[in-house]
């Protein structure tokens, strides 16, 4: 089954609520004629206006709201349009939700999904992109869920939906129109469990998010020129590193993590570090690409040269091969503007 | 029956609505001296420094609790504050559970997590306090919507201080109630004071609070005058009756004092934030002394072994509570998630 | 005196005080004409994919800032929001500033960091916009009480959509202002929809929203119902005066309609999220449209010069923007800090 | 002079808004009689109610507040008693405050400070005690202080108080009762300077906060033992290490880092990543010490070994140093508990 990432979303709340009648859905235009980039539309069709709603521009007290849902039997599912916009309930995420189940020695737990989309490009500005996902994945009593693909969209929200704690599930809007074959079957995941993308010998990529397709795109141009790479969806943000990244360091020895956030005390810090705890990694066997510690301007002028894309990748991996690369040019064609993910995309939003 | 099976009938708030004693004032004034003397007991032994953790006593505050008591259902939900004590005990909450956890016993409600600003005893309904003014106000907004999707006929009671009147969650929470209609009372202490602070740095002069929920939207909105526990029953009666029939969320406001310090077991009033007569005219409002003069001969003489009882009973907790065996600080690592 | 400077004078926004023309339908005709003219320019030019950043246009909804260019001063405040290009121009911001700023430019009021959610013109006291729903009426009653501790009569505006009031900062904000009586004036525009949300998903049905901010605490508050400029004004008019006199904080609700989609350059009717009768009774209450057919003879010739004027204003500040420098990619990394 | 913390921090208050008028202090009980642990006491007094006074409990709105006041040119101090209640304003904080100066082109700025106290101990339990410092000190726009000792508290405030740029200015519970002779004088402060407080020779401890008395507590009893510990007093949270820290690494080649945040993504790994930019340090030749990633218990019971104290920095020397001790038993005499800063500490609060 083909599915793009955003109707893979889709498919997983009917499935979940098909399979649960205590599923709700909520969230900011969760009912309007645009679905939340085609997420929920047809939901309230199906499931009725009790189990997916609008909700008011309120969000702190509607977390709150989802908390008390929750306990009492509930399993809300609360969109928002841009991470930037539940800043706005950070008291009722860390205070509230994430600390339930600890502050009550276990008597209460909270199983609700609060997604939040991470905006890119065209002009959406300094509040508009925010990737915060560290201020969420120091936070014990959260997961943190970052999906890399239309697969993961569909198995990691019905994991999600399941788990018995507080899910942040962070999307990126430029996933939603991408597309891959997906199974509709989540039963076996493990929802901190990583994923191994390609197996590769030379490099191991940990990519996060739209990280992932910009590796990909990297991992298939090397392999023209014999590089092999391996990438891992790192697809939750935990701090300690899973089997499949021990045993792929151990072969390809060398880690490049790539991420959506910015670097300034980006989480991929820590788990370099708890990385290292596990095994030996020299100082130029490693590198961190994420975004610059800036606000992210509106301009178009100004946000070239601001986003990651494959060709740092490329970059990147070349200098930690020691290669000496003169087929890079022939890579920067590419005719797609740097703040639209695809022709596809006409703005405004 | 003997005496103390009656009181022990009483005592469990399931039983209370069976109207075993007909009298109300006597009945509100149990629950209310039950509250009181744990209270008073929590602050004799805080000096001791075993009790580790801040405390929030409701002594002077006890009609509004007692008015709950004896009209809601162990099916219905509750929540509150950190100052929960008499809101735990209202709801049927167990008292060797709470006193437990104030001595941060593996036996408290919370296992010791939480203190005395996170009460839990969720077999009754009683769904948890916060430490963070408002912050249970959106939980229990939730509870009501969870209350109306079962249609069960169940209820929220959400207890709140008027400094929490402040925080935005307030207005967004009942607007949201508003909007769907939901069966939430919130129940407002206004006692007049955020810890030294009085209402006029607060909030507009003269402002009527339950005035100001009905412009937000609810249908019904009281407002109960000078720590009257008749009169905050009756006004908590039909608050119920009128939130269990579909006439959506409704907004109590209850005029009342606290004794003690903000936060601790002492009196503060050698601090002067409060007017002495202002305090002089409130202690004369006592809820419980208005009703003990109230009681027939025969009452009395009941409330004599009642008084006994509950001594007995308190005492009991606190000897648990001190008995229970300290966790282990390992268990400080546990109960993060309740998944892997 | 020639026309076109007699024009240009008119909207000097500091010249507008001048009364210069003596019809006020006049002169709030042209400053809904020049602001809508605007708008519509940037609808058409949005298509050529060089404004690249989300556009939230007003058109429809001229007539409160027009009531506001009438009757504040340059030395006041006005913050506003996502939908704030009117707001701007009506406080005497700068066009071609705004307009280089949708294009990304240098010269932008924000050097094409903010884009059209963010437009800043400090010189004419218009303190900025911001892209989260509310979080500008903080900032605005903030700047209310610096006018109030400068004691030198300013007042400060805050522009806000209805959908705002359902975040708790406006309850929060309102309570503050009320408390302290700082002179801010909450001018919300309700067009009845937040994006494609109607109220009826957001709010308590019939709820008077007037009647809520008087509840809160304002000793002032209107309604100014269907889209009526005149009336705009003059209860704008009023609110100020009361305002600047120590009555504190005035509430103002005015009801209006947005013609084009929520963000973006086109109309979305098509989408049927809005009733067709209810866009055409709206379209008929058009605020422009209702004034051009009380203009006398007189002022209709004018009109027809002021038109062209502002035409030729308008095409010049695109060319303006278009043919500004781009900013270069490096300046993304500057400003951060004002300090090292 | 010399002043307890909290008589610093009042000190500083009242120096500032004497030379500057356009400074303001508010807060919950700013003018009550506790003057929030002492440090506004008597400041309505001499300043007015007009530049000092109590609020409503609204953080998100007064945030902002302070925010459109920093704008219309004054310079308000906000206070939190605890950290936890400002979540309620990381809008404000982070969308409004951190990025008004960039996202407006630099037309404004925004000169607030925001003091937020970290509780511990005594029951403070899971929400009146979070050292939250990576949710500020990852927001670029915003600087993060935090002091860690009396002389700080003057200097620091000060210097923040005329900084043009939002401060959110961390204030640990346990250092209000600490004194030392104290300088009013904060002229030459660099906000973002680092300061080293002793001098040694075989390992470097960055210490922060709290966790500066406990180092120096440390450093003493391991000069008995000819350990010569260099201790730096890391108190402004930027993630490029700062010349002293340079300096100090190229001599010792060690270094500990001593947090009173939890290590889960803390920023520590940040730093010494960046400190690794500039200087090699072997893998075992640095570590971190900060508090478990876990909500802070409520019990007396469960707090046992949660904290870090110099005991732990003790051990970790020797660790270090590769020194088996046999005179740590010597050090655990205290008496005092583990949840109370010192004998004068009787509860609640
Ligand atoms: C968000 C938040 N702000 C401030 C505090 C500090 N605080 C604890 S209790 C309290 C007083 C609240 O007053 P009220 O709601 O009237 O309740 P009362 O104590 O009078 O029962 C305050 C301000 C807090 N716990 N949470
Ligand atoms: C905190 C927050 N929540 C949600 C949004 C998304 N959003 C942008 S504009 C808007 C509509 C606001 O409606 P209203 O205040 O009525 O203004 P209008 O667009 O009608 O002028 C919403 C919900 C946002 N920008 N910020
Ligand atoms: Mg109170
Ligand atoms: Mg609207």
């Amino acid at each position: 089954m083909k599915l793009t990432f955003s109707q893979a979303i889709n498919q997983a709340f009917i499935d979940a609520m098909k399979s649960d009648e205590k599923v709700l859905c909520l969230g900011l235009g969760a009912t309007d004629p645009k679905g939340v980039f085609n997420t929920t539309s047809g939901l309230e069709k199906l499931f009725g206006s009790q189990r997916v709603f609008d909700i008011p521009t309120s969000e702190n007290a509607i977390t709150g709201i989802c908390v008390g849902l929750s306990i009492g039997g509930y399993k809300p599912v609360l969109t928002h349009q841009r991470l930037d916009f539940a800043l706005l309930s950070l008291d009722q995420i860390i205070n509230n939700a994430a600390k339930l189940h600890y502050m009550f020695g276990g008597a209460l737990n909270c199983p609700i999904v609060i997604r939040m989309i991470i905006g890119r490009g065209w002009g959406q500005g300094p509040t508009h992109s925010q990737n915060l996902q560290m201020l969420f994945a120091g936070i014990p009593g959260l997961k943190v869920i970052i999906p890399g693909s239309a697969q993961d969209a569909y198995s990691q929200l019905r994991a999600s939906i399941e788990s018995p704690d507080p899910i942040i599930f962070l999307e990126h809007r430029w996933l939603h129109n991408s597309f891959s074959e997906i199974k509709l079957n989540h039963s076996s995941l493990d929802i901190r469990e990583q994923s191994t993308v390609k197996e590769g010998s030379d490099i191991t990529i940990l990519a996060t998010s739209y990280m992932l397709p910009e590796s990909i795109k990297a991992a298939n141009i090397l392999e023209k020129y014999g590089i092999s790479v391996e990438i891992i969806n790192f697809r939750c943000y935990y701090f300690e590193p899973d089997e499949a990244i021990i045993k792929s360091l151990k072969k390809t020895k060398r880690l490049i993590i790539a991420d959506t956030a910015q670097d300034c005390f980006s989480i991929s810090y820590t788990l370099v570090e708890k990385i290292k705890n596990k095994i030996h990694l020299g100082s130029d066997k490693y590198s961190i690409l994420a975004m610059p510690s800036v606000p992210e301007p509106t301009s178009y002028y100004l946000t070239k040269n601001f986003y990651l894309n494959y060709q740092d990748i490329l970059n990147q991996v070349f200098k930690m091969l020691d290669i000496k690369n003169n087929f890079i040019e022939e890579t920067s064609l590419d005719t797609i503007k740097h703040d639209i993910p695809g022709e596809w995309f006409k703005g405004p939003f | 029956m003997d005496e103390n099976f009656r009181i022990r009938k009483i005592l469990d708030m399931q039983e209370l609505n069976i109207q075993e004693i007909k009298n109300l004032n006597y009945k509100l004034l149990m629950v209310m001296k039950r509250i009181r003397e744990v209270e008073l007991s929590i602050s004799k032994e805080y000096k001791n420094q075993e009790i580790r953790c801040p405390v929030h006593l409701s002594v002077g505050q006890e009609a509004a609790a007692a008015a709950i008591a004896l009209n809601i259902n162990k099916t219905d939900y509750s929540v509150s504050t950190h100052r929960g004590h008499a809101h735990y005990l209202a709801k049927g909450g167990d008292l060797k559970a709470m006193i437990s956890e104030l001595y941060g016993k593996k036996t408290g409600c919370s296992k010791g997590k939480g203190g005395s600003m996170h009460l839990i005893d969720k077999e009754v309904g009683f769904m948890g306090t916060s430490a963070i003014v408002g912050n249970s106000i959106a939980t229990g907004t939730g509870l009501a919507e969870a209350a109306k999707l079962n249609s069960k006929g169940q209820i929220s009671v959400i207890h709140i201080g008027d400094g929490a009147l402040e925080e935005g969650v307030f207005y967004e929470s009942l607007n949201y109630a508003c909007l769907k209609q939901l069966p939430a009372i919130y129940l407002c202490e206004n006692n007049f004071y955020s810890v030294y602070s009085p209402l006029k740095v607060r909030q507009p002069p003269n402002r009527d609070i339950s005035a100001l929920a009905k412009a937000i939207g609810t249908k019904f909105s009281y407002k109960c005058k000078g720590n009257d526990p008749v009169n905050a029953h009756n006004i908590v009666q039909k608050a119920i009756y009128q939130c269990r029939n579909n006439y959506g969320p409704i907004f109590i406001e209850y005029e009342t004092y606290r004794w003690l310090e903000h936060c601790g077991p002492n009196n503060d009033d050698n601090l002067n934030y409060r007017d002495q007569k202002e305090i002089a005219d409130w202690r004369e409002k006592d809820p419980i002394k208005i009703l003990e003069r109230k009681l027939t001969q025969k009452e009395s003489k009941d409330y004599e072994l009642y008084k006994v009882y509950i001594k007995n009973e308190i005492a009991e907790a606190f000897q648990y509570a001190k008995d229970s065996k300290p966790p282990n600080y390992i268990e400080a690592f546990t109960e993060i998630y309740s998944s892997k």
